[in-house]
């Protein structure tokens, strides 16, 4: 069988004229990589939204994966804005192929 | 005025938009693909500032030019101070709400302008091509103006979007896309301007139609999800561009534009910003409320200005003239 | 009749349906992006909406108008009954599965209803300007009927789809917009239809081909994953349309419609809805299978329609109003 | 380091005229938000689809957060739409940082 | 309490053109379906992108729900892929209703 | 040459293109969605099909279209060998750097031969129907001799790419739509093109502008963050586009074809694709990196042809007609 590691992955929503923020954090965290991921809608405390790249008023999911060690900084790098800026974070750990690379 | 108001809402621009609202309002599942809403405003700026650019190659370059793009900017940098007043007294928003939304009316609305400028058109009152420039000059200054309100005196703590936000405002989509196909219509010139014409002008008053379907959709939806709106900001929302758009006629009134010149920089002043604006916000002042800001300029001042308040402001800029 | 064959093999619009059916049937990677696909089927409805508000306002409102909006709702209500009865003994159908295969070809389609105008138009047949408020009159009424059919005597468990159910039936995207720019083009009338003209009526028939294009790629996949249907499927599939067309024109040209128009009520009853109907059903009666009705609507009688039963329809309607 | 707190992670992958009711079951639920995320193409015992917004048959993803308790309601919920409406519901636990929003 | 089975959920990031590679992979692995989600840039060791579907140089994300035993065979079946192709397979357990399907 | 140069640098096409650099250089936020960007391929293609296979109905077929055709899969096939040889000793690339690059070469960029169509057009020198026909047999040979070249000797680990592959060569997007609209054109007349001639024809420079500025940022972004580019490879990716480039234009006259397609079979071989072959890399060869031959292809080859070598071609196809 193959063999696979744990690494942590994390998730971030945010506004999307705020994505440049959170991957700035993960590259100062010295992170391999990220992927954002298109939003459509959604409902949150302040409401529902949908669709409205027109306004700037959209949404997008970055995802990336990275070592314990490197999660934990980044989700200390992000904390301050978790609030001020409305992101949403989850984070989980997860079997990876080749680990060396993250 | 009446002219201008029975052209207004006879026009099909006007009544795709009002069909939009309607829907929107009656939560019907109508919507435009994100992607489609996206591609149409970029391809109206893209037009203005060619059409902008070929005028001014027309015309070339003349006195007027300056003052109205010096008027723009300081228009731009002294309206929020303003509307920040009224936000903080009557309006008894925070101080970064206050700021934020002071921005927004400070800045300006790309459609609006265009949807002015057709209806304009209509009545015989074509703006001069350089006041595209001056739209791309009043979208910024306006945030400096409303950054400074918002933080004056508050320690900046961790300002992690500057860097960002200095590229966002002077990089930012709509100037660069405004001023490159102006400088493009300027360097191609009328005769070249010809070979893309019908896309770029043709269509234009048609694609119009199909974006504000859209726009009246999203104003609609936000107005129904909005709870921060209270009878005290709706006023404002409707004061602002009444004040600004009147104020704007006479400034440009004053120094030298045409009527149909005239009226544009009014609604320039009347309009407000949502797109640019609530970008560099999210960026700059991320505690502000999204839901007062959005919803006053989009759901409010935007639909007033479109349906009522260009009428006011082509009527008062005739009326200036003529006296 | 010969004419209109003609008429249709060589029409370009015709040909890139063919092109997507084969490409599709290839197995070629070639693909529409989906919001385009979406953008150019709203642009289809608010053309042929303004468009027939144009021609209301030229020709005024009279009996007619009445007569044949009557015929259209009757026969969407009146359709799915024959045509359950029909899948459910010779089809072999489940109840459920007759109900929401009959509900679709109760409805219609909108793209075959514009290709008809587009064929319709190049032999000097045009439907009146009416047709349009028909077509949506006929789209939801099918959908009553087929509920009714699929539902009867079954106790409805735990109807959750019920509330979401009416809002989508009738304040359904395709049904608001067409309605709406009908509304639109009958209150701007001629004269301010011409400063949109070349959008909404220009470029009709271009975007129409890539559409169509679209279409017959979705059309030719779907036919070649489908598992759920069989030789006697297929033949209700081709007999339906048939048979509705017929019928179709035969009550219309009864009430007094010309040639044109009641071609185009003959082919609004022998099309079969591939967009409204579907998402009514997924809500409604998710356990029917959308292999049997997205297969017989979209990837049977839709190219059947187009290719072959639009002509044989034109040619009934001119014979019958010849006699 | 930073807090975290256990919450689940659902997520829903339905036909797109359905996504209002999943939505409104999480809404009944009293979770706090949901995303939906869009979708381009797939394959399940049904065969496969692709890309068909136009005729109503694409699917999109809806995402939510909840506590452990709200999880269980929405998933008892949705369970009896599983398999008359062909939903696929996937549920694991995730770190997020601010618990108390969920 | 409904009663829910664990199964591994396998997501792998692709280049748009190599989607097909990996859902045959799957396919062969007799897994039951798949499906893609759409993604809009990121960055990796080779430097970063962001949405070029014209020049064909965009990725996707594949997700599909398994069996423990199938998830394995499906690793197996993509390692060497990973590496030549530059995939990136992140995997873990979550719960689903209706285990039988999968 | 000064007219064509003139021509090129005035033209809001190319004018469009180099906003679009300097935007994406400037790090601008400045986007097309996707979506559209992909919708104006399509668009671009299905046009230039139509309108070739309309020209085709016109002229009728002669003797120079066999000649044409032979002599652009002769090219498409042998130019990657003449690369590889370059861009193994002088560009000191690994082997299946080295294919993978040289496919790109021998194959066609669609958006240099419609742009360079344009600008030919703007000086009169309109290239032949045909030329659409020879650019969709042109882009496939080229990429057997790329993986010919990169494979020899290699033993195929694991070829799961295979059976996709000659499918995507084959029935791969571009080659299909082109054919395919080409025989539409073809079938449908000139008479028939009439109908949808505004939006193919009308409509195709304004949308050329569009696609072009999405280009240039892409062009400009993807050259800011290339980390694999040196010296050598920025001097071959201009000398195989000029030396291409003027074989071509020397072997189209040869083969006794007119100025204006002269210059087009020269610009199809002096153009190199970045839609096609990339795709077919990265499943067949995908140990290359897309770092390098898509660099050099779209940020360095793509640009010099549009501002620099469509002019320098249509000079040498004018000088050897002359002579
Ligand atoms: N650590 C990571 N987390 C999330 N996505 C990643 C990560 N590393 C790479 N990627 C994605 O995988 C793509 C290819 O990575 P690479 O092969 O390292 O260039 C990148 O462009 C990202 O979209
Ligand atoms: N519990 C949740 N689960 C998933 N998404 C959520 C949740 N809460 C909020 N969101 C998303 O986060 C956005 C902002 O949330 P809020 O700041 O609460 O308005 C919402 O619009 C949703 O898209
Ligand atoms: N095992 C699976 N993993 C991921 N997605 C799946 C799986 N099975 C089904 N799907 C998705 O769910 C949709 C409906 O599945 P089905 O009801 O089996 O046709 C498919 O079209 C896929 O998009
Ligand atoms: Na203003
Ligand atoms: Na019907
Ligand atoms: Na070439």
């Amino acid at each position: 069988m193959i063999e696979t590691v744990i690494r942590k992955r994390i998730e971030i929503l945010a506004d999307t004229p705020l994505v440049r923020l959170v991957t700035a954090a993960i590259d100062r965290c010295e992170i391999t990589g990220w992927t954002v991921l298109p939003v459509t809608s959604g409902k949150g405390r302040e409401g529902q939204w949908h669709e409205e790249r027109v306004t700037g008023a959209d949404k997008s999911l970055v995802l990336t994966v990275a070592s314990q060690a490197h999660a934990s900084r980044l989700a200390e790098e992000l904390a301050p804005l978790l609030t001020s800026h409305g992101l949403l974070l989850t984070m989980w750990d997860v079997e990876v192929i080749r680990g060396e690379r993250f | 005025m009446d002219s201008v108001a029975l052209q207004t809402l006879t026009s099909p621009v006007i009544l795709f938009f009002i069909l939009g609202m309607l829907a929107g309002a009656a939560r019907s599942e109508l919507s435009i693909p994100e992607a489609m809403a996206k591609g149409m405003s970029l391809y109206l700026m893209a037009s203005i500032g060619l059409k902008g650019g070929v005028a001014m190659a027309k015309s070339g370059v003349n006195g007027e030019v300056g003052a109205a793009l010096l008027a723009g900017i300081i228009a731009s940098l002294a309206i929020p101070f303003a509307a920040y007043a009224l936000l903080r007294s009557f309006g008894r928003l925070s101080r970064i709400d206050a700021g934020a939304v002071a921005a927004h009316y400070g800045s300006v609305s790309v459609v609006t302008f265009v949807t002015a400028g057709e209806i304009l058109k209509g009545v015989g009152m074509i703006p001069a091509g350089f006041m595209v420039a001056v739209l791309a000059v009043m979208e910024t200054p306006a945030i400096l103006s409303g950054l400074y309100l918002a933080r004056r005196g508050v320690a900046k703590a961790g300002d992690d979007g500057g860097g960002g936000l200095w590229h966002e405002v002077f990089l930012n989509a709509s100037v660069v896309l405004l001023l490159g196909s102006f400088a493009i219509g300027w360097i191609a010139g009328p005769v070249k301007f010809e070979e893309v014409k019908l896309l770029f002008d043709g269509l234009f008053k048609g694609i119009l139609c199909l974006f504000l379907l859209d726009m009246g959709l999203i104003a609609a939806r936000r107005l129904l999800q909005s709870r921060a709106i209270n009878a005290r900001l709706v006023t404002l929302a409707i004061l602002f561009p009444l004040v600004n758009g009147m104020l704007g006629v006479a400034v440009a009134t004053a120094i030298g534009l045409d009527p149909g010149s005239a009226a544009a920089f009014g609604v320039l002043c009347a309009s407000a910003s949502y797109i640019a604006v609530p970008a560099a916000m999210r960026l700059a002042l991320p505690q502000a409320d999204p839901g007062i800001y959005l919803t006053m300029s989009l759901s409010l001042s935007f639909p007033f200005n479109l349906i009522i308040n260009i009428g006011l402001i082509a009527w008062a800029a005739r009326a200036l003239a003529g006296s």
